[in-house]
């Protein structure tokens, strides 16, 4: 017997460790750290996960599907309950691809408009990611303090378009209606109690010892994973990649404002916490520029083939009434063509592929959904970590089931 | 398997201390009312606006979510219930001990709402009995609350001996409960 | 990977002396909560208080009558088909004479059923209404307990004569 | 000795029935301040404040099915719980809840039992405690529950020794192992924890540790295990479970004040000379202490998140005793020096 | 490495010395470069895009499927490729007939494409050759047959509150 | 008065130690240990005054050791189907071990049974803490070194070993 045969036996022998004593635990689909509905089965040993195996789709909803049946303007309402977080962005993005297809410029007030809202959006977005990852560190008073500015930012989306989650906001071609004076005054209102609001928020959370121990070095990725692994927006961010679909292909005028965009260096749960608390503070700044400088103008693009006629004039003159017959009842030239458009959703690049055959409803519509993309990141992110870190790793990746089950 | 209180000898029937019983039990249920939150979706969030600070459904003796089956009064679906979801309602529903309400909060969970599609249950109904249903894509906080509200009434009302009564047992069959 | 050259460093792991003591962090994080104790507490006492809603708020459906008391409704049926949960059915019906002063147009609906438990609430029935007819007021739907009971048919949807058009269930739709 | 015997169970049924009656309004306290930490009102619809809260809880605890789960071994899911609350209870029975009273020209001290060897006694008692979780936790046979099971009896095994070692401190100072007599020793303002606040500090943490509550609430933490070792149980044996926590936080609020901030006495007691308004007193001023300590482990829950398994292993063997040894030794010498110049 | 601009002739010319007549077409629409492909050799295409320092298109956007009942009753797979640095956008079509929907995987290349080829499977029925663990994902395990296919309905036959002769629906 | 009590105690403690052999699930035994742990704890206290002696014996055996043994039996997670077969040699040898204990706990303890003075007439004496501290500081100072020497070095291997252990897995 040779020493190598020796070596060779000898790793052998230790290689099975405990295999039979590893425990199955299935975490989801109710579980109350997966906030949504995915089950993932660990095989653990003794707390530490071994492997794990990723099931979704638990409240898949054909999304695709459904967008192929109905016309134009009813796809908003369904792109609402993609990622129900920011469900404005979802909004916006679509208008946005159905407008690049038509070849709809709106005006500078309906971009401004849309960057407010967005970026209120997606302050909406990462605030609950944020606050219930201290939920399951186990601190749940932070997110009670933070989530009474979420129940601000809905009396702002409530005033502007009448619903405070599942929007509806906005139709192609512009707003449904302007800003008024008191919703500007509301904005303002909620910059500056949101500010305070943050400050504290992070006093409760950044700097703390046990949140930073819980956090720091759990569930990373380097950025070439990352990048292997489709991440967008602020997990590959906080990988090191300064990727921001905002800045690399500006729509709606972001060009126009002055931010910065926040990385981290691990791509560790802390720096996903941090890049979306960052990101908090750079949507406060781009909403403070877009309030102040917003334009003058229609709320609309002059496009009467395809926004809806106001109603005085529906009432009162003909015209305006076929015109408004033939939106509805979705008798308008569409042209034919594929789109693809992106947006910086809340969890990264939410991409739009429309293919129109000119029909009245698209012939097919694919939504990029970037949690759906990440989570299959999962299993390689939580190997070898903790019960526990699972835990954090699953909140911190925002994981909303609506966008990943689509 | 169900241990409620049995009357004492001598009074059967709903007699005078069977009927004052009820009423204390059904009251103290009625405060203690405790959500098992089955949130999929946008509901979901709502729920969470409903928990927190400007609506407190602590207010309802009702803030203490028992994620567990076994510890909950009520289950609240709230959300989407793909039919892949929905051997897991059911087993959930199953695994509640008595007595057990359900609330099918928002379009999704009570009709399918807008998703009728190939994928999605047309309301939680089909797999269980449901007690009340919220409307709204999702429903305001205000609702849930109005919701959790009818359950209280509800369950003030309900005499200690329903869950063992044959319609009750009948009404689970129905649904191939046991 | 630098993209642009706007990107930021934020975050910083390393803890400083008195960080890696625990006891600051927490001081503070308490000093924060205990001031909350004290503070004028954020609830709304739903039922008892309630909350103002904003005027474009999408709640419950009405049918709206002109200032005569006629229904506006002439069952186009433009709404039933904006509705992407396809939840409005309705039957119309040609106007008799003398039932003028009940129906504005020569159509009217005379079944209009919306049900309760599709509808999502988007508001694009209201926007698609060419005849002022169909609004989303700020009323809620209310919970109950029995399916059936969300079928909402004309007897609930509307308006009840008599009643004006106050600001309350009347929103001026694009002003 | 017949009369002392019927003194003893007086003072028993009163002992428990008070530590019943501020468990079951810990529960509701509990609620009412995490809600006003964030802002919100708590229950406030069950009587007046939300009075009635608890006693709503604990008849829908009783009248709840009562499931014991088929794969459940039926024996040790049926004892767990109980020995939970019977430890939780037990310990009580040491301490000292005031001086004496005079009653019928006879002194009745009120205290149960004032052993000898009472923190030994407390010790022994928690130390059981733990069987409750672990056999409940095995019993129902989840496997969440088993981790909350693990998780708890680890914990507990190691809290205990630094919390054993920082009383040591104590001890050395106080010379005694006897509650009644270390309450006594601490006069006035006498109070041990100007002389050991390290002690106080370390015991309070290992306090929060054996209780359970956060940052140390991992056997039940509800984000991970979902309601870890009592994730199985229904209707009054989670009411028993969820109760003994609450008289354990009252109880180890006691020990607290008794060990540590002078249990009855407070300052400038001896202006009273009435022995009976002094024990009236001095009930008064435990009892404040106790309640502030109650008060002081919810808003610690409601403030800071959990610890990591590891992280709190790490925290218990590397910080807390090699802290608590060095308060020992620091201690002992402070002694001799003192002693050497008296 | 020197300066080229990744427009649209660059691409196709670069890709047409490697691939030849494997390259079916090439045009830019609403500012895309797509390029239209043979799928017997996506992979190698891929891995020359993924390979080539020039175009080092390292970035999967998006990977998707479509159905053409009309006129050949074909299926088609549609990635997205990005350039991050040039931040240049490139999609890849490629299709093939219904009854022969075999395609390479490209998960040897992108850990993203799994869960999305996984999908793709799940709806149109493509199967992707070399895949590790393709089977559904989005929906029940048991469902028989591929839903985003044209010719399957969309609605759920078991709901019975809504009223199909309305206003054309059904 | 006393001796139903001792008599009772002494049934209990002698029927949990037979149950902890014959129970087939492990956990049971244990328990059953813990029981036994308590019954002698019981005796100590009030049979011999050793109040000390008795809490420890819960604390020390009940509290601690008991507990690791249950954190492991729950960790292993023993029954019937993994208990492993024990071969025939290993059985007889522990027959043998077992009667060889038996006859020195036999013979010492007739030894002790014959002791012209019973122990329990030191009571409340010897169970004390500062009694106990004072002989074991004077008389017997040697052998407490000697055994707190042997503790350490028993913690620094166990130290050892956990360390070893832990850098192959």
């Amino acid at each position: 017997m040779t020493i190598s045969e020796i070596n060779y036996k000898k790793e052998t022998t230790l290689e099975p460790i405990n295999l039979g004593q590893l425990t199955t635990l299935n975490l989801g689909p109710t579980h109350p750290a997966t906030h949504g509905v995915f089950q993932n089965i660990l095989q653990m040993d003794g707390e530490r996960v071994v492997s794990s195996e990723s099931t979704i789709g638990y409240i898949h909803r054909a999304f695709e599907k459904l967008a192929e049946r109905r016309p134009f303007y009813q796809i908003t309402p369904i792109t609402d309950r993609l990622n129900y977080c920011s469900s404005p962005i979802n909004n916006m993005g679509w208008h946005m691809t159905a407008e690049k297809l038509i070849g709809i410029e709106t005006p500078k007030r309906v971009d401004y408009m849309r960057v407010i809202i967005m970026e209120l959006s997606r302050i909406a977005d990462h605030l609950i990611c944020n606050s219930i990852l201290g939920v399951d560190a186990g601190a749940f008073t932070g997110f009670l303090y933070i989530f009474q500015q979420r129940e601000a930012i809905y009396d702002i989306f409530e005033e502007i378009c009448g619903a405070r989650l599942t929007t509806n906001i906005g139709r192609i071609g512009g707003m449904e209606r302007d800003f008024t004076p008191s919703i500007i005054a509301k904005i303002y209102r909620f910059l500056d109690d949101y500010t305070l609001a943050l400050k504290e928020f992070e006093s409760l959370f950044n700097r703390n010892r046990i949140f930073m121990d819980r956090t720091i070095g759990v569930g990373g990725i380097s950025a070439e994973r990352a990048l292997n692994y489709g991440f967008t927006g602020p997990n590959l961010r906080a990988a090191g990649v300064d990727y921001d679909v905002r800045v690399t292909t500006p729509y709606s005028s972001y060009n126009d404002f002055d931010f910065d965009i926040p990385i981290g260096k691990n791509g560790d749960t802390y720096d996903r916490f941090m890049v979306r608390n960052e990101e908090m503070w750079e949507s406060l700044k781009i909403i403070r520029q877009a309030l102040d400088k917003l334009p003058a103008g229609k709320h609309h693009a002059d496009v009467p083939d395809f926004y809806l006629p106001p109603k005085e004039q529906v009432y009162n003159h003909m015209e305006a009434l076929i015109y408004h017959f033939k939106i509805v009842m979705g008798e308008i030239e569409i042209p034919k063509g594929e789109v693809y458009n992106c947006v910086e959703g809340g969890n990264g690049e939410l991409g739009y592929y429309l293919i129109s055959d000119g029909g009245r409803m698209p012939f097919r519509l694919h939504f990029r959904r970037p949690g759906f993309i990440y989570y299959q990141a999962f299993e390689e992110m939580i190997k070898g970590s903790l019960l526990s870190d699972v835990v954090v790793t699953m909140s911190s990746l925002n994981l909303i089931a609506g966008e990943i089950d689509a | 398997m169900v241990n409620t209180a049995e009357a004492p000898e001598g009074v059967e029937g709903p007699g005078f201390f069977a009927t004052s019983l009820d009423k204390v039990v059904g009251l103290a249920r009625k405060h203690s009312i405790w959500p098992l939150p089955f949130a999929t979706s946008c509901c979901g969030i709502e729920f969470m606006a409903t928990m927190a600070s400007t609506y407190d459904l602590a207010r309802f003796g009702a803030e203490r979510p028992s994620f567990s089956p076994r510890q909950a009064d009520l289950l609240m679906v709230m959300g989407t219930i793909a039919k892949k979801m929905g051997p897991v309602v059911r087993q959930v529903y199953e695994q509640m001990s008595e007595p057990r309400w359900v609330i099918a909060v928002g379009a999704c969970a009570s009709s399918g709402g807008i998703f009728d599609t190939y994928s999605v249950l047309q309301g939680i109904d089909k797999i269980i009995p449901v007690d009340v249903y919220v409307p709204g894509c999702p429903p305001r906080p205000e609702q849930i609350i109005d919701g959790l509200m009818r359950i209280q009434d509800l369950v003030e009302k309900e005499p200690t001996r329903r869950r063992d009564s044959s319609e009750y047992k009948a009404l689970l069959s129905s649904y191939g409960i046991k | 990977m630098q993209l642009t050259n706007r990107s930021k460093l934020v975050v910083n792991k390393e803890l400083s002396w008195s960080e890696k003591l625990y006891l600051p962090a927490i001081f503070s994080g308490m000093m924060i909560t205990i001031k909350h104790l004290f503070r004028k507490k954020a609830t709304i006492q739903y039922p008892e208080q309630k909350r103002e809603f904003s005027k474009v708020y999408r709640g419950k459906h009405i049918l709206k009558r002109d200032e005569q008391g006629r229904e506006n409704c002439t069952a186009c049926g433009l709404c039933a088909v904006s509705c992407p949960a396809e939840a409005i059915t309705m039957v119309s019906a040609e106007r008799k004479k003398g039932e003028e002063h009940l129906y504005r147009e020569e159509k009217y609906a005379s079944s209009y059923e919306i049900n309760m438990l599709r509808c999502i609430f988007c508001g694009l029935c209201e926007e698609a209404c060419p005849k002022d007819a169909i609004y989303l007021t700020e009323e809620l739907m209310p919970a109950n307990y029995d399916r059936s009971n969300f079928i909402y048919g004309k007897d609930k949807l509307v308006q009840p004569l008599g009643t004006s058009a106050h600001p309350k269930t009347y929103k001026p739709y694009k002003k | 000795m017949e009369i002392l015997l019927i003194d003893k169970v007086f003072l028993i049924v009163i002992v428990f029935a008070v530590s019943l009656v501020i468990a079951l309004y810990s529960t509701l306290a509990e609620r009412k301040v995490s809600a006003f930490l964030q802002d919100r009102l708590g229950p406030n619809r069950a009587g007046i404040f939300g009075l009635l809260q608890p006693v709503a809880d604990g008849v829908k605890f009783f009248f709840k099915e009562d499931i014991i789960p088929n794969h459940a071994d039926k024996a040790l899911y049926i004892l767990g719980p109980s020995i939970s609350m019977i430890t939780a209870l037990m310990t009580s029975a040491v301490i000292p809840w005031g001086s004496y009273i005079e009653f019928d020209g006879r002194q009745i001290a009120l205290q149960v039992a004032d052993i000898n060897i009472g923190i030994l006694y407390v010790f022994a008692v928690v130390s059981i405690g733990v069987y409750g979780i672990m056999i409940g936790g095995w019993g129902s046979n989840n496997k969440f529950s088993l981790l909350g099971a693990l998780r708890a009896s680890s914990q507990m095994i190691s809290y205990e020794i630094a919390m054993g070692l920082s009383i040591i401190a104590v001890v050395m100072m106080t010379g005694s192992m006897s509650l009644g007599e270390i309450v006594r020793q601490q006069h006035g303002f006498n109070w041990n924890i100007f002389y050991q606040p390290i002690g106080f500090l370390i015991f309070c943490i290992c306090a929060f540790a054996e209780c359970n509550r956060t940052p140390f609430d991992l056997p039940e933490c509800e984000a991970e295990l979902v309601g870890g070792y009592h994730t199985e149980y229904s209707s009054m044996k989670l009411g028993l479970y969820l109760f003994s926590e609450y008289i354990n936080i009252f109880i180890s609020s006691a020990i607290m004040s008794a060990m540590f901030f002078g249990g009855y006495n407070f300052p400038f007691m001896d202006l009273i000379s009435s022995p009976n308004l002094l024990a009236a007193l001095g009930l008064i001023a435990f009892f404040a202490k106790i309640l502030f300590f109650i008060f002081f482990f919810m808003w610690v829950r409601w403030t800071i998140p959990r610890f990591r398994y590891d992280q709190l292993m790490t925290l218990g063997w590397k910080y807390l005793i090699p802290l608590a040894l060095a308060n020992i030794v620091v201690t002992g010498t402070v002694m001799l020096i003192s002693s050497s110049f008296k | 490495m020197e300066e080229v601009e990744l427009n649209k002739e660059f691409i196709t010319s670069q890709l047409t010395s490697s691939f030849g007549h494997y390259i079916i077409n090439s045009e830019e629409t609403y500012g895309m470069i797509t390029i239209t492909v043979d799928r017997s050799k996506i992979l190698e295409i891929m891995n020359y895009l993924y390979l080539d320092p020039k175009l080092s298109f390292t970035f999967l956007t998006d990977l998707t499927g479509v159905h053409f009942p009309e006129p050949k009753d074909e299926l088609g797979v549609v990635y997205h490729l990005h350039n991050l640095p040039a931040n240049i956008r490139l999609r890849i079509k490629t299709f093939f007939p219904k009854s022969d929907s075999v395609i390479d995987s490209l998960t040897s290349l992108f850990s993203s494409a799994n869960f999305m080829e996984r999908e793709t499977y799940d709806f149109f029925g493509i199967i992707f050759k070399g895949h590790p663990n393709l089977k559904r994902i989005l929906n029940v395990d048991d469902l028989d047959y591929f839903p985003l296919r044209k010719e399957y309905a969309l609605e759920d036959s078991t709901r019975t509150d809504k009223d199909d002769t309305m206003f054309g629906r059904g | 008065m006393n001796n139903i009590l001792f008599l009772s105690l002494s049934l209990v403690s002698i029927f949990s130690a037979i149950m902890v052999i014959f129970s087939k699930n492990p956990m049971y035994s244990i328990l059953f240990l813990v029981l036994t742990f308590f019954t002698l704890a019981g005796h100590f206290a009030i049979f011999l005054g050793a109040e000390f002696l008795a809490i420890v014996n819960i604390i020390v055996y009940a509290g601690a050791i008991m507990v690791l043994f249950l954190f492991v039996v729950m960790l292993l997670n023993l029954n019937k189907e993994s208990e492993p077969n024990t071969p025939m040699i290993s059985k007889i040898a522990a027959i043998i071990a077992g009667g060889m204990f038996l006859l020195v706990l036999f013979s010492a303890l007739t030894n002790q049974i014959y002791a012209p003075e019973p122990l329990y007439t030191k009571a409340g004496e010897i169970g004390l803490v500062k009694n106990l501290g004072k002989i074991l500081f004077d008389e017997y100072l040697i052998p407490f070194e000697i055994s707190s020497v042997l503790f350490l070095s028993a913690m620094v291997g166990a130290v050892m070993l956990g360390k070893k252990d832990l850098k192959q897995g």
